[in-house]
């Protein structure tokens, strides 16, 4: 019992990312509305996100931001901080994901114009004839 | 200045791409020269990195603010990347020459901006191909397909939602090698693929289901990027519906540099007898390598939109690279290598002719093949030679790539494949001799000019010779040439750079 | 000892006007009368809910503590400009799109409430300005 | 006389002659009389250094030199033995005469798009010697492709429907032969043995010993039919086809050129790569013999059939070339040289056959041999020139034909196979029924009596005329002095 | 085998589930509007969940980025095209069938392989024991910057963050070149502004009062990165978003005046330019390309120093950058491309 209870809560949130990561990829592929494959989009980036700054939690640790004693010395004691370098490549990752989201709009707002919809199977047939 | 190369030849074109940005008002003809001076520099400075490589027998590395890998990222220089570094510059070099006259007309406005997009391209590529850091890889993966995304969309019409689907696939491609590279962190701690490759020998990690996730996630994303042939259903809208000189730029560049980073990932972070023992799919591979090869060329067939049928060329080549690189052997990985330089060069070569053809006659299925020979004898001799190339006749450089592919495929006794390699290279004979018969001895009757644009219609009536403008024509015969050339050299490439890349364990 | 008392008092309270919010935005029967729920409530409740994690933090009273309580106090003060403009922008967007609002007739009629709307929409409820 | 260093360099000068001459031609194309002067200009050097080197060869040397090192230990390497001399100094020299005689033939049509036909005639020239001194399979493979491609443009000469219809069966059964067969069988090759060079004498090939049978008989197989210009029967489908191409034409492919390079590709393959040892062991020669023995005598009753002259010519010819390579497959000495001669006299025999052919249709535009009667009275040298020929096609002395016939019946002997001897009687009889008719309608027949009479025809131009009684008498003196060329055949079998 | 209490699981547990609920309504809802909120609900959801992971730089990010800006530009995009959409056909297409199954199952195999992931928040896990602590024990001595965040990020990868920047200005170059060539006549805006002047006193009066304030934290937020949370994302963000919000409390036009077109353009470059030029400089005194202790003669400081100055600068350039491109975003997007009118 405390195995399994430690076992789900040692390992819910990569759970979590891995469902939502899918429930992204359905949204991206399956919805017929453009507009929702691009939220699809936003849910499947964050679950990748969320996926990496699970790896930098440590237990027992806090914000990786150096403390001071008070002698104005740094405890640099690497069991202290969380794992920083996920961290950065998270915020790299969230900017990349905002840039391609603004041009899946603005690709969103041209389709609209040139076909008059976003529902994909009335643009394939826009397309057709 | 020489042993900062390897960093100039990827900051020249973002800085050029700024000062594109920046110096709007100055007008095309700036514009023009400062690309093409920013991609001419960034060739330079690969060639002389591919000179120091060859010289010095040994991958050239540069640490980026003098930080040590693994903390700081590196870039790695080996033979197999400087030749793909070199291949890219000439390339995007060669287009950017030809693109005087077709980046005005498919761009009337914002001309600067276009130009921007192109170096930002070139940039991404150029980095992706550089870098040593399977994250810092991630980031320029994403900066080329966005540079990518703006210059297809810049097509008319439909191509709007060809770019989007593209989008979608792309990011997910893109999101599935970020989750692969997730899983390759979580079980190693380490970005840098030197230190990966150090860390996954180990025994347990070479057991472990994770990595094998990771790998398999990070394939499968290149794969959707290079249009691997399940995966392809994106590509051939999104190429066919683009604007000349983007079509020229991105058709040969974006899938051969997919082609390396799988490669990359194979054989640099894991190694040849993980991939090829441990994980046991490249029989499997190589069946869809050849349907790849084999739908892909019956396909472009079947396609009278002339660039959808050089698309559905490349899904086949694909098919070509993959199965290569798959075969585990050391003819096939260098057919494999050989041919992301060929093919390259093939595509470039056949685009470029293409649009200098489409330029003219304004038409853009095959019927404006036409009676080309009679009309632009240049464009169509360098047509036809791209066309064997691809066909594989001596001796163009399609031949021997064919000839590494094919005597790997029999090493490795995988006869389907060297089936379907044959089989394509018919079906490619037929394809392109079927255009050849047109360009000898069809006549550009009327009926297809209506369609055509008015300079074409008033040329064809006046003037029987109308070639292409001189700054298509020079790009284009370079190309052609190059073909030839490098077919003749195979020896020395294949000598100088690809043997000693081919990986431990082959 | 009695500034916990009071820290828990008001936070307590912070939390019921969450409550008494929520119930609000779930129960009420129109756009109006949520929105006024959702923005007092909300107001209300966040400004206690805060003011008790101040008197918290100042229970040891140090530099870094008025610190912190400073900054808090400014996350108070601009929640409360921004929420009741937010709730006041809505509601103005509601009007204008003519939303229908509630009246007991409309729960007599019961699902014709729309109907009873539109009556009381065409005599003047609304302004001249907004009428065609 | 001269330095050994000129013989290494005699070779390459030859192959590059006729492509140095399409720049030329291409600048010179409004001046025709120039044009015609660079074609001769380059037959000419050809000639005469292949003709040095069959002086070199003949002293007992064998040129040897790498060109370029495309592939590790595989080169674009010639090679020039007596074999390959053979083959070289009939094309080279024919070419002269065809140049003559197609001169004369276009400028009477006045035909269109005559630099385009001189360069591509320059280019398969070129692509025939190459293929003549080719030293490993290769370079071979390399100027057959070349020639397949450069002849192209010559049999859609014409441009109307049929003519490309003939043009696209003509390439597709080429490529389709080359890169589907043999070039997978090349690399397989290539993978097995390591080296494609071909091997110094005629016995050991170049298959590594410990090869699986049924891989051998594979890669035999696709070399047999891969190399289609040698019209064995089931790939011959393109030969007719070409015949829509102008009558130069035909004579180029069918005579020299083309079916020429395949059979000599094809005997090449068989001898300096398989060897005859190992053909003998898997008895792959009896099985070749009896397959292109089929395709003689089947070809031969088609041939009959024809009404169109060129037509029955083209159906000879697979006939005839099927005797080539039987002549190799029985691979007893004497019948591998009545093999390899034939190569020498059917070439100038089914030349002049087709010249005969060309010169009646620019005279009288006539096609059909039903329609040439009585025309022998008017156009004497060119049917007279036709008999002699026709008289080597039967095999009768005293022309070459005779010469094979003579040595394939001796080595058929000697190999003890009756079925051939009764096929090469057999053939006989059928070349004797459907050739006489044409010399005796022309002589004896009446002149289908119509509007032009024969009173009106004249002998063909002397431009054409020469060429076609130059060849005639060479296929007599083959007949004569056989030993002209024979010596060169003896040293190929030792 | 004893769990750290310090990691509130229940309230991880609690954020995760309400974050998929998020999702899946996200994805189930017909209105494009309404959709777009919950997803910027959905953001929020992560924010938290993400401090709560102490990756508060990440966190700060998303909260401006993720929260803010998308749902702004996802707002702006709504507008524009028909709010309500139809139900999904029927689908006969067998082939999104097929990946749905395949993605069911590679699901489960992935969830089944997470089993010998190590486990979360493991101090003695891989990644936490073999680069970072290097980061966390030499960060500070080498570029004298506590954040370790920020010393990561903008120089031990700074080369990842410079390309990051060219990401966001080519995704600012790239809707610009795909929206700014439309002509007028497409122009189709929901007339939410109210006609009667005065009407939005309220938001003006409220805008007047935050946005000063709104630019200030910015400044610090920018100019503080090495000592807290922050730095030029999100300094740069919410600097944008106060342009963004004056467009929405008076409108574009209004905002447009303050903030030109060609001067936001200029802006997206130049904050790129610095950033690359200082990369330049440092290759031009003879160091590698962003060795910023390059910088050390020339500002007359110690090496430590001059990277902690160096990284200061890039971050300025990041925030320039940053800014404008999410001003020029929603110029583009809200406006549909012709800046006349929007959100």
């Amino acid at each position: 019992m405390d195995d399994l209870f430690y076992f789900i809560i040692s390992k819910y949130n990569y759970w979590a990312a891995i469902i939502l990561l899918f429930i992204g990829l359905y949204g991206m592929i399956v919805r017929n509305n453009l507009m929702k494959k691009i939220i699809g989009m936003v849910i499947f980036q964050t679950a990748i996100l969320l996926f990496f700054v699970s790896i930098g939690v440590k237990r027992g640790a806090t914000v990786p931001i150096l403390k001071f004693s008070p002698d104005k010395q740094p405890l640099l004691d690497a069991a202290a901080y969380a794992n920083p370098l996920p961290h950065v490549l998270i915020l790299t990752a969230i900017v990349v994901g905002v840039a391609v989201l603004g041009v899946a709009l603005a690709l969103l707002q041209k389709i609209q114009r040139v076909h008059g919809t976003i529902e994909e199977d009335e643009i394939l047939e826009d397309m057709r004839k | 200045m020489m042993d900062h190369a390897p960093v100039l030849m990827i900051v020249l074109p973002v800085f050029a791409s700024l000062a594109l940005t920046l110096i709007g008002p100055l007008g095309h003809r700036a514009a023009y020269g400062l690309l093409i001076l920013s991609i001419a520099g960034s060739l330079a400075a690969a060639m002389a990195t591919l000179v120091q490589v060859v010289q010095a027998g040994r991958a050239v590395q540069y640490r980026m603010g003098d930080w040590m890998p693994p903390m700081g990222i590196e870039l790695v220089i080996d033979h197999l990347s400087a030749g793909v570094l070199v291949m890219i510059s000439g390339c995007a070099l060669l287009t950017a020459i030809y693109s005087m006259h077709t980046a005005r007309q498919d761009n009337p406005d914002r001309l600067n901006h276009y130009y921007a997009l192109f170096a930002l391209l070139v940039a991404g590529l150029m980095g992706m191909t550089a870098t040593g850091d399977v994250f810092n890889l991630y980031v320029l993966l994403e900066i080329s397909a966005l540079s990518s995304y703006g210059l297809l969309a810049r097509g008319k019409g439909k191509a709007y939602y060809a770019t989007f689907r593209y989008l979608m696939m792309g990011t997910i491609g893109a999101s599935f090698y970020l989750l692969g590279v997730g899983y390759l962190y979580i079980m190693t701690g380490s970005l840098n693929m030197a230190d990966l490759a150090e860390i996954l020998k180990q025994p347990e990690l070479g057991e472990s289901v994770n990595v094998r996730i990771g790998f398999t996630l990070i394939i499968l994303g290149v794969w959707i990027k290079m249009a691997l042939f399940p995966l392809h259903a994106w590509m051939p809208n999104a190429y066919s519906r683009a604007g000349t000189t983007t079509a020229c730029l991105i058709a040969p560049l974006m899938t051969k540099v997919s082609v390396y980073v799988m490669l990359r990932i194979m054989f640099t972070v894991f190694s040849a007898d993980y991939v090829f023992q441990q994980i046991a799919w490249s029989r499997l591979v190589i069946y869809v390598a050849s349907a790849a090869a084999v739908l892909g060329m019956i396909t472009a067939l079947s396609q009278r939109d002339l660039r959808k049928m050089l698309t559905y060329i490349i899904v086949a080549e694909i098919g070509y690279l993959t199965g290569g690189a798959w075969l585990a052997n050391t003819a096939g990985y260098t057919g494999a290598v050989y041919h992301i330089l060929a093919d390259g060069l093939m595509t470039l070569c056949l685009f470029m002719a293409v649009g200098a053809i489409i330029y003219r006659t304004g038409v853009s299925t095959s019927a404006a093949m036409e009676g080309i020979f009679q009309r632009m004898p240049v464009t169509a001799g360098v047509f036809l030679i791209a066309g064997a190339s691809v066909v594989g006749i001596p001796p163009f450089c399609g031949f021997f790539s064919k000839w590494y592919l094919l005597q790997g495929a029999v090493q490795a006794g995988e006869w389907v494949f060297v089936a379907s390699l044959v089989i394509a290279g018919l079906v490619a004979a037929t394809l392109f001799f079927r255009l050849l018969e047109k360009a000898f001895f069809g006549r550009l009757d009327d009926a297809v000019l209506e369609t055509g644009s008015k300079t074409s219609h008033t040329a064809a009536r006046t003037i029987r010779w109308n070639e292409a403008p001189l700054t298509m024509l020079l790009p284009l015969v370079f190309t052609g040439a190059a073909l030839l050339g490098l077919g003749i050299y195979t020896n020395e490439v294949v000598r100088y750079l690809i043997r000693w890349s081919v990986p431990a364990g082959m | 000892m009695i500034s916990d008392i009071l820290v828990i008092i008001v936070m307590v309270t912070g939390l019921l006007f969450f409550v008494a919010t929520t119930v609000g935005i779930i129960r009420f029967p129109d756009f109006y009368s949520r929105v006024h729920a959702a923005g007092k409530g909300d107001t209300l409740s966040t400004t206690l809910f805060l003011g008790g994690a101040i008197l918290f933090i100042m229970r040891d009273f140090s530099w870094d503590a008025m610190l912190t309580a400073g900054k808090l106090l400014l996350i108070v003060f601009y929640i409360f400009i921004a929420s009741p403009t937010a709730t006041h922008a809505i509601i103005d967007a509601g009007y204008e799109f003519r939303v229908p609002y509630w009246t007991r007739s409309s729960d007599k009629k019961g699902t014709e409430g729309d109907e009873a709307n539109e009556e009381n929409m065409d005599n003047g409820f609304y302004p001249e300005d907004l009428k065609g | 006389m001269f330095s050994p260093a000129f013989y290494q360099a005699a070779p390459v000068i030859a192959v590059c002659a006729s492509l140095g001459a399409v720049p030329l031609i291409a600048a010179s194309r409004r001046h025709p009389n120039l044009r015609e002067f660079w074609t001769f200009a380059a037959a000419a050097l050809k000639f005469s250094m292949v003709l040095l080197l069959a002086g070199w060869v003949l002293a007992g040397n064998v040129v040897e030199v790498t060109l370029i090192q495309v592939l590790p230990q595989l080169g674009i390497r010639f090679k020039v033995d007596a074999f390959g001399i053979v083959f070289a100094l009939v094309s080279s020299f024919l070419w002269i005469v065809a140049a003559a005689y197609t001169i004369g033939y276009m400028r009477s049509l006045s035909e269109h798009a005559q630099t385009r036909f001189f360069i591509c005639f320059a280019l398969a020239l070129c692509a025939a010697i190459g293929v003549a001194f080719s030293g490993n399979l290769l370079t071979l493979y390399l100027f057959y492709e070349m020639l397949s491609l450069s002849t192209y443009p010559l049999v859609a000469h014409h441009q109307d429907k049929e003519g490309r219809g003939g043009a696209r069966k003509y390439l597709t059964f080429l490529l389709g032969g080359s890169v589907g067969l043999v070039l997978p069988a090349m690399i397989v090759l290539f993978t097995l043995g390591g080296n494609l060079t071909f091997a110094d004498n005629i016995h050991t090939g170049i298959i590594p010993p410990g090869t699986g049978d049924t891989l051998v008989f594979c890669l035999f197989f696709a070399c047999l039919f891969g190399f289609a210009k040698n019209g064995v029967m089931p790939m011959h489908a393109w030969l007719p086809g070409a015949m829509v191409a102008p009558t130069p034409v035909s004579a180029l492919l069918h005579a020299v050129a083309v079916v020429k390079v395949g059979v000599f590709c094809t005997t090449r393959v068989m001898l300096y790569v398989f060897g005859t040892d190992l053909m003998d062991a898997l008895n792959l020669g009896v099985l070749t013999a009896y397959i292109v023995s089929f395709t003689i005598v089947t070809a031969s009753i088609i041939a009959m059939t024809r009404d169109n002259l060129k037509a029955r010519l083209a159906y000879s010819t697979i006939s005839q070339l099927s005797y080539i390579i039987l002549g190799v497959a029985l691979l007893t000495p004497a019948a591998v040289q009545g093999g390899i001669i034939h190569i020498v006299n059917h070439a100038f025999a089914k030349i002049t056959l087709f010249f005969c052919a060309g010169a009646v249709y620019v005279v009288t535009r006539k096609k059909n041999i039903s329609e040439m009667g009585g025309l022998g009275r008017v156009m004497p040298f060119t049917f007279g020139a036709f008999a002699l020929a026709s008289l080597t096609m039967i095999g009768a002395p005293p022309v070459g034909g005779f010469i094979t016939k003579w040595y394939l019946l001796k080595g058929a002997l000697d190999a003890g196979q009756l079925a051939i001897i009764l096929v090469l009687v057999a053939s006989t009889m059928l070349n004797i029924v459907y050739f006489a008719p044409v010399t005796f309608q022309a002589f004896f027949g009446r002149a289908p009596d119509e509007t032009t009479g024969p009173t009106e025809i004249r002998e063909a131009p002397l431009i054409m005329v020469v060429p076609i009684v130059a060849a005639a008498l060479l296929s007599l003196l083959t007949g004569i002095f056989p030993g002209v060329m024979m010596q060169f055949v003896r040293m190929v079998i030792p | 085998m004893t769990w750290d209490a310090s990691l509130l699981w229940q309230f991880d547990i609690l954020v995760l589930v309400m974050m998929v609920i998020c999702a899946v309504t996200a994805l189930a809802l017909q209105g494009l509007l309404s959709s777009a909120i919950v997803t910027g609900a959905y953001s929020f959801l992560i924010c938290l969940m993400w401090t709560h992971m102490m990756a508060v730089d990440v966190a700060f990010t998303e909260a401006a980025v993720g929260a803010a800006i998308s749902t702004v530009i996802f707002l702006g995009t709504a507008q524009y095209i028909n709010r309500w959409i139809k139900k999904d056909p029927p689908r006969e297409q067998g082939i999104k069938q097929l990946t749905l199954v395949i993605g069911v199952i590679c699901a489960v195999m992935m969830l089944s392989a997470t089993r010998d992931l190590p486990d979360w928040a493991d101090p003695a896990s891989p990644a936490s024991t073999h680069l970072s602590p290097g980061y966390i024990e030499q960060g500070y001595h080498e570029t004298a910057t506590p954040n370790v965040v920020t010393a990561v990020l903008a120089d031990y990868r700074g080369y990842d963050t410079m390309f990051e920047a060219v990401v966001v200005f080519a995704a600012a170059l790239v809707v610009m070149v795909l929206l700014r060539r439309t002509s007028h006549k497409h122009r189709k805006v929901l007339h939410l502004r109210p006609k009667r002047e005065g009407r939005d006193t309220v938001l003006r009066g409220a805008a007047q009062s935050i946005i000063p304030v709104m630019q200030i934290f910015a400044l610090y937020v920018l100019f503080h990165g090495h000592y807290s949370p922050g730095g030029g994302f999100q300094g740069g963000v919410i600097f944008g978003a106060s342009f963004i919000l004056l467009a929405l409390c008076y409108n574009l036009k209004f905002s447009m005046n303050r903030f030109r077109e060609h001067l936001v353009l200029w802006c997206c470059a130049c904050g790129v330019l610095l950033y690359a030029g200082i990369g330049a400089a440092c290759l031009g005194l003879g160091w590698n390309f962003l060795g910023y202790a390059a910088l050390a003669d020339l500002l007359g400081v110690s090496g430590k120093m001059a990277r902690s100055y160096g990284i200061l600068a890039v971050e300025i350039g990041v925030g320039i950058t940053v800014m404008a491109v999410m001003v020029s975003l929603y110029y583009d997007l809200a406006s549909g491309g012709d800046l006349e009118e929007g959100l």
